[in-house]
């Protein structure tokens, strides 16, 4: 139980544009382990949507089964939350996405639960791109049955069980981005800084946001050996640090190599980039896939906001879904009546 | 040789070879019989592949308005070189065969006690027709007009059948029409037209069709009419026949009627998931989020589902399910119909579960109760399960029309908006507030402060807080069981139909039988043959699960009750006993499950030989020995 | 204040909070008692969570045997704050309580009728100890030495046990032993030790115990090493609670005992699956190739595994599954127990499916009938299904040490090798030579031209070819059911005991009570209890479905028979109506399923209170009513 | 039924190495539509056996459900079969492979069976790298349930359902090369002369050996709009020739740009490779990729070998099975007999 929840509220706590304080966005006590990472997520998220001003209702929390999935309890007491069945919340979301397009989606999952059972569905959220933000709190084992390696544990890296993992890792951002992601970043949950900004840009993108979060597992994953620990992690983080501003507050607009670059999202807000690299553009899927083929050859993890295509068509409008959510439609939107029936009646005689 | 008679009365059977179609040709016979006003039920019998196998289309015509398969063929017309000597042996004594003879008939199939009618099909539309596709297609339109001078059909009914069919495509109207002629004919120039069986127009004796102004749909169509009707807007599914043309039914008459009249944008959607699990997820998620979402699978889409629908049951999430049946177990037959995935439904997924099932019997009742289903899944937060079949899904059935009530309202179940939100004191997702076991549930997105709750397939307290708690478990699950005893009384009653009057009865037992689905027809029909035979046997069509009051009765009040249908395990009879008070002395089970549909003539033989047991020990009607 | 008393006969509860190493010590403390050759049972109750929430760890003492649990608790050690309200409420009257009394008791939790124990823990280990992990772990150790002095453990065990633990990390020796020394010094000083409630070395009335030597194991180490000893060497799974740990130890002894000598190569295959899906295909699929395979699962992956097993089941291939059940349904209460996934695996899977399940009630069963499954699995090459749970496979239970007949031989079944297919004249893979419904199955690669067949999940005839033909699939499916009947003589049949002598019987009637796996125990004590108070109740322990013939003739022999399990539905009672021919006012369900496993005492209440009504009607005794 | 089975046999019939004649590699008369791709995988796969002198009952078969998962039926009558359930044949092979890693594997799979309820098992089938050929005979709709439109199926393509795939489609052989296969290949099975080489060299090759076929549904999506479609595929092709011999025929050893390249394979055997572009290189993971991607934007297929990596080590000795099938060992190398048990026995008093 490492985040406790504030017993009294102090009077004047800031409030965002609505607002909102930002003890209103917070959720119950973590039962999880002390230190864990996943708790840094819940609290990143909680921020993130104070300071982009989401009101909490609004917001729908999704998560499959795992450490990382009961997260969801952890923040935004006050939105609709579903903890769905392992490695299936991607479809869920997708039921839940189309039944009400008004409603801004978070999914949260673990690295077992997206990248083991959940990796057909995962593969195929993306091609449908649902409009929701997808957090994999990527701890490289499988924290909640007690630390057996998960499918990106790297290779040779070792979990409490003590024997190296002997397959590769498999690489969710990369992944996600060859099969046509329109928005794919990656983080480290201790990096508060990046971390916020991130998910408010996944947020305000409309489409599929992937993110892919390192998040140690102090309790079964945190020691030599194992290239997912904190230690490890830390050593290899190429950070490529990122800032959001919505649009009221939009101040930078200028992007060149090895500087800051200002992106227009489909909702209108503007995103800036600190490009850490030369050979990394944000707009090109070939060359991201490259700088992080790239990067993960020298064992190192690219972080940041690795592709983002602002002009992605998302799954309400691939449908065509009509503009009032289809929970809101009622008889006489779609009941065609006893007229039509009886005409159907007639052509079937 | 004594010839078949009868007026109205016989079993046409078609044997061909898929992929050539032949099945819109039987169709148009099919059709040409309903439209003379005379109760038909075709069938097809088709194998799980696309071109080159034998299939079969089965045409029962009943002007007593039997529906269900009798047993048992009279006219067989046989295009099939493959299935052909098979073919000649299941027709009945005295019946008919009719084939191409353009290459003689080999004399092995020979038979001294049918009449054979060869018609050189091949080699009229070779000198009629140049387009080889037309060479091979019309083939089957040749026959169609052959039988129909055999029998009798008035030809401008079919003619208008074709102007029908090929609306738009007049082009194709005369080559029909030409080849329909040819064989029209060819039988009046060479046989003795009409034969001894025969149609006569309006030849119905079956009040309860002649009032109602029937249809002829298939079940599929219905259903998807139902979700249509029933205001579901989001389908998921994984294509599996047979319930493949659920959902494509859904998505033509969605595009037609679902369109938003000012955007032209649509008021639905429907989502070819990867695979059954994902459909059931999305399903489960729209349910979750406040539309009412459906999905329709077979079989192995039910096993896969099985999670989810544990889920679902335990989360108290409202999905409405599909499932039209097949031949199990795993890939089975799949081509072929079954009533067989009742145990699988009813108790799907582990721990204690059970699930609500509806048991359609005609087209009629796929589609009210499909519309029936969304109304009980919201009501009460469960999936519910609609156990069609294959036979009943795919193939055209006489039906009364469906109807529809422009005041029904939609009943959306125990959902609190902002407004109730504001009056109530204290909101828990879990709360019995109105002791029936339905609590009430608020949807994502409806209050800023009040309502939100957490979802979740494991345990947890009346104020959907997480909960390990023994006691919290107790309740939360002996609450389940509550809402499961509600539903008895909102969910479809049996039918019973007042009992044939025998004048002698043979039998002092009262005798009673209980049947389902697409055993109901041939269950009526067979009952009635045994009523002639002086057995007086009360009958009872169940259509829901949990099963109403009234089945308790039906049993105490019979010494015997037949329990019809069609699967290994006799597993109705399974659900009864489990659900049930009742002995097992008193519920024999009457089997069929080779795929086939039952016909009447299989139960009444099976009653026939439970009742001729039955003087000895009362006992052996358990199912091992019936 | 009337003290509870008794010598070896009690409830001692450990309430402590998960994550902080009190787990191994409660174990010292059984382990101890254990040692001390008097029966104990502890059992770990547990959150699903990694650290920070309530855990209990209930330790039963019997000198008659009981080893099931019995009902309230005699002595509770208290360390977790957030439970202490209602643990202290727990404790029978004349009971004890230790507590960590650093800080002082709250005033509202004293209660007039219990004894308390205050032991400064926290202060004590902060004075002993410098570094602050051992400061937090060994409060744990401290108040272990406290109740071997308040319960009269040889304290000289005690050490022994923790050289025996850190052996290897032998500089964690003396601290531990400090700790102990401290609380066992503690309690001697400031208590009057021992209590009326104490041990007494070799204290054992219970004969079958003395006798057999027994070892302290858990059912699913036992279950792995019957997994060795019977020869399998793929084993595929999902990692799940219970179930996780039959795989972590297969993987531990095979890695001793597996290791080929000459090369240090594996004999035998381990993989960790993508998912349960994945998990029994793999086992499918070494099946199909003749290695011995299983997987390990729980509840949500029984219910994935579904439309595998009816593959299985359809397409005959052996399979083991070990179903370790928790608290369904759905994720429910992942570390709690159940019996409930009785009528999910029986029927798993769409279609006419039946699967054999065996019911393990000891670690020895578990050793010996996972042998035997894969035995079973072969011979009916058919998926077997062990039946154990969370309450016997991840808990130390007392056993009959594991035996090993180094005569046995595997029995692979009807396999034909090259040799044998060079005498066969015909092979037909599904052709019941033997009339005994098992046919011969040919392994991939074993004949250069004979024997090659196509497994299939779909219909198929003799010979293994595709069929859609209504008889070859009607004589398949019944070779099945003939096959499940050859079964009945294979699968371990029930246990009776020698019935409990009663001199003044209080009923006429004669009872019957029908348990399983981890009911047995506490069922065995609850039949004593009121044999003692005039009841005479036969017993029948099934081990195996489908059932052996004698369950028929005990359910006939008895008027009454109280079918003990442990989930809401009543699962195995519906089994037994399903399979058996049997009046269901026979079957009365005595049922628990709030996750923590049912006690004598819940057993007995509830059969006497069906007793009660009986006099009144007998049909009361119906679940709904008991 | 298009393919028939000659009725008897010419005694002067051509035998391989082993002196079995084609006939011997025949399996069962199809039951697929007249013209159906599938039909000339079959052949292509009996042919390649034949040549390469397999013993035909040293093979096994595996498949799911489809039509393309019927075709095992249709080749190789003295194999075992298995015709499992759909999507899930990569776990039912990885159970056989382990249980008897002295026979050869050939999966035989469709679009709808490996890229949508496939997708998980067959990505972690790649990562474990079980040693068989997978073969996916694509025709991006699904012909056994009468030809909806599979993730395959590329965006904008017009099924006989009418409406465009509004999706883009799964590309499996990029798919493949991403997650870490070791030989990725790609061909037309209307294309015998390059198709046989490549399944000869795919079944020599020591690992996971995928071959991504486009194989036309002459029934259900043999029409113009549909980019899989025969006409639309033969004028995307983009052939890239390959020509197999086993060791006892090697002719050639060179490979530069434009030529052919010889490859050494696990097992001794070598192919030759003709490098239609000078940008492909079958060695080099990323590069490949991007090849494939470059064409994939061009609209067209690329064919052929695609990536080797020869080196790999497939599961068998990642699990570091004992060299004798695990299904042949008996008790005395699986019991450790009554003394082991006592003495466990001993360590749990
Ligand atoms: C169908 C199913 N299989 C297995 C489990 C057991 N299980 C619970 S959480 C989990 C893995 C969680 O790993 P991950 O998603 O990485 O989350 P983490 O705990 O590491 O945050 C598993 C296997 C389950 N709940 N359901
Ligand atoms: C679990 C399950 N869902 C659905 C089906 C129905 N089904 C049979 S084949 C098939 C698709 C086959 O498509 P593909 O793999 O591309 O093979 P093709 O027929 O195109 O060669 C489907 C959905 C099934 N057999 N099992
Ligand atoms: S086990 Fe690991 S992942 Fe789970 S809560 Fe603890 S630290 Fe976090
Ligand atoms: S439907 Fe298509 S894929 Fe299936 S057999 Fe016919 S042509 Fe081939
Ligand atoms: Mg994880
Ligand atoms: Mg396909």
């Amino acid at each position: 139980m490492s985040y406790f929840k504030p017993k009294f509220r102090h009077p004047r706590l800031p409030v965002n544009a609505l607002g909102y304080t930002i003890a209103d966005y917070d959720g119950s006590i973590s039962t999880l382990c002390a230190g864990c990472g996943h708790d840094s997520i819940s609290t990143a998220i909680r921020n993130a949507c104070f300071l982009s001003s989401i009101p909490p209702h609004r917001i729908a929390k999704l998560s499959g089964i795992g450490c990382s999935s009961k997260t969801p309890t952890y923040f935004l007491g006050r939105s609709h939350g579903f903890n769905s069945v392992h490695g299936r919340m991607p479809s869920v979301a997708t039921g839940a996405s189309v039944a009400n397009r008004d409603l801004i989606y978070i999914g949260l999952s673990g690295d077992g639960d997206t990248a083991s059972i959940g990796m057909g569905q995962f593969v195929h959220l993306i091609r449908r791109n649902v409009n929701m933000t997808y957090i994999v709190a990527n701890n490289g084992c499988y924290g909640l049955t007690k630390g057996q390696d998960s499918a990106t544990a790297d290779f040779g890296s070792v979990s409490k069980y003590g024997s190296p993992t002997p397959f590769e890792g498999i690489d969710l951002a990369s992944l996600a981005l060859l099969q046509g992601a329109s928005f794919v970043a990656r983080s480290f949950s201790g990096d508060k800084e990046q971390l916020e900004p991130l998910i408010r840009a996944a947020m305000a993108h409309q489409g599929f946001a992937f993110i892919d979060i390192v998040s140690p597992c102090v309790t079964f994953a945190n020691h030599v050996g194992s290239t997912k620990s904190y230690a490890a992690t830390r050593a290899h983080l190429e950070a490529m640090p990122l800032d959001f501003v919505p649009m009221r507050e939009e101040i930078r607009t200028q992007y060149d190599p090895g500087t800051t670059q200002a992106i227009t999202l489909h909702d209108g807000s503007v995103i800036h980039l600190h490009k850490a690299s030369d050979s990394h553009q944000t707009d090109d899927r070939n060359k991201a896939l490259m700088s992080m083929q790239a990067a993960r050859e020298e064992k190192k993890i690219l972080t940041g906001l690795l592709y983002l295509d602002p002009n992605t068509q998302d799954l309400n409008h691939t449908l065509e879904l009509a503009t009032r959510p289809l929970n809101s439609l009622g008889k006489d939107e779609l009941c065609p009546g006893s007229r039509v029936l009886n005409s159907i009646n007639e052509g079937l005689r | 040789m004594k010839q078949i008679k009868g007026i109205n009365d016989f079993v046409v059977k078609f044997a061909n070879v898929n992929g050539t179609g032949s099945a819109s040709a039987n169709h148009l016979f099919a059709k040409a019989i309903f439209r003379m006003g005379i109760p038909v039920s075709p069938r097809n019998i088709f194998p799980s592949n696309i071109q080159g196998l034998p299939t079969w289309y089965e045409v029962r015509v009943s002007s007593k308005g039997y529906l269900g398969r009798r047993g048992g063929v009279d006219l067989m017309v046989c295009v099939n070189p493959q299935t052909m000597e098979q073919d000649i042996a299941d027709i009945e004594p005295g019946g008919y065969f009719v084939y191409d003879n353009t290459k003689p008939l080999a004399p092995h199939l020979k038979r001294d006690d049918i009449t054979y009618f060869g018609i050189p099909l091949t080699e009229m539309c070779m000198r009629e027709f140049k387009v080889p596709r037309l060479q091979q297609l019309l083939k089957n339109v040749v026959y169609v007009g052959a039988i129909a001078a055999l029998l009798d059909i008035r030809f401008s009914i079919l003619k208008d059948l074709l102007n029908d069919q090929f609306k738009g495509k007049e082009k194709l109207i005369h080559p029909n029409v030409r080849a329909l002629e040819m064989g029209y004919q060819f039988a009046t120039e060479n046989f003795s037209c009409p034969l001894p069986i025969r149609l006569e127009m309006g030849g119905n004796d079956a009040p309860h069709i002649k009032e109602s102004n029937h249809i002829l749909m298939n079940g599929n169509t219905a259903a998807a009419l139902g979700a249509i009707y029933g205001g579901a807007t989001v389908a998921a599914w994984y294509p599996i026949t047979p319930s493949t043309s659920v959902i494509d039914a859904f998505s033509k008459y969605a595009q037609r009627m679902r369109i938003d009249p000012g955007t032209g944008k649509k008021n639905f959607a429907i989502l070819q998931a990867e695979d059954e699990i994902a459909a059931m997820g999305i399903v489960v998620g729209a349910g979750w989020n406040g539309a009412r979402a459906f999905t329709a699978t077979s079989g192995p889409g039910l096993s896969l589902m099985s999670e989810f629908l544990g889920l679902a049951y335990f989360a108290e999430v409202p999905v409405v399910l599909i499932d039209v049946q097949r031949s199990g177990p795993s890939t089975g037959m799949p081509t072929r119909s079954q009533q067989s995935d009742i145990l699988a439904a009813a108790y799907a997924s582990h721990g204690d579960t059970k699930h609500m099932l509806l048991f359609p019997a005609t087209p009629r009742e796929c589609f009210d109760m499909t519309v029936q289903a969304f109304d009980l899944a919201e009501r009460f937060q469960t999936p519910i399960i609609i156990m069609s079949d294959l036979d009943l899904g795919m193939n055209d059935v006489m039906s009364p029309p469906l109807e529809w009530d422009d005041d029904y309202e939609m009943d959306r179940g125990k959902v609190l908006d902002a407004e109730a939100l504001d009056t109530v004191e204290k909101f828990g997702r879990y709360l019995d507030v109105d002791g029936d076991g339905i609590c009430y549930r608020t949807l994502p997105g409806t209050h800023p402060d009040k309502g939100a709750f957490f979802t979740r397939g494991s345990s947890k307290n009346e104020m959907a807080i997480y909960s390990e708690r023994g006691e919290d478990y107790v309740r939360n699950v002996d609450r389940l069981l509550r809402k499961f005893e509600t539903a008895k009384s909102y969910v479809p009653e049996p039918k019973t139909h007042p009992p044939v009057e025998v004048k002698k009865p043979k039998s002092r037992k009262k005798l009673g039988a209980l049947f389902f689905g697409t055993s109901a027809s041939p269950a009526y029909e067979a009952v009635e043959m045994l009523a002639e035979e002086g057995y007086p046997i009360d009958t009872m069509r169940l259509r829901a699960f949990p099963f109403h009051k009234s089945l308790d009765e039906f049993i105490r009040e019979h010494d015997v009750v037949f329990v019809i249908e069609q699967n290994r395990d006799g597993q109705m009879r399974q659900l009864i006993m489990n659900e049930c008070h009742v002995s097992p002395d008193k519920l024999a089970s009457v089997l069929n499950y080779s795929g086939i549909p039952i016909t009447a003539r299989t139960i009444a033989n099976q009653i026939r030989q439970a009742l001729d047991l039955e003087s000895a020990n009362v006992v052996k009607l358990h199912p091992e020995t019936v």
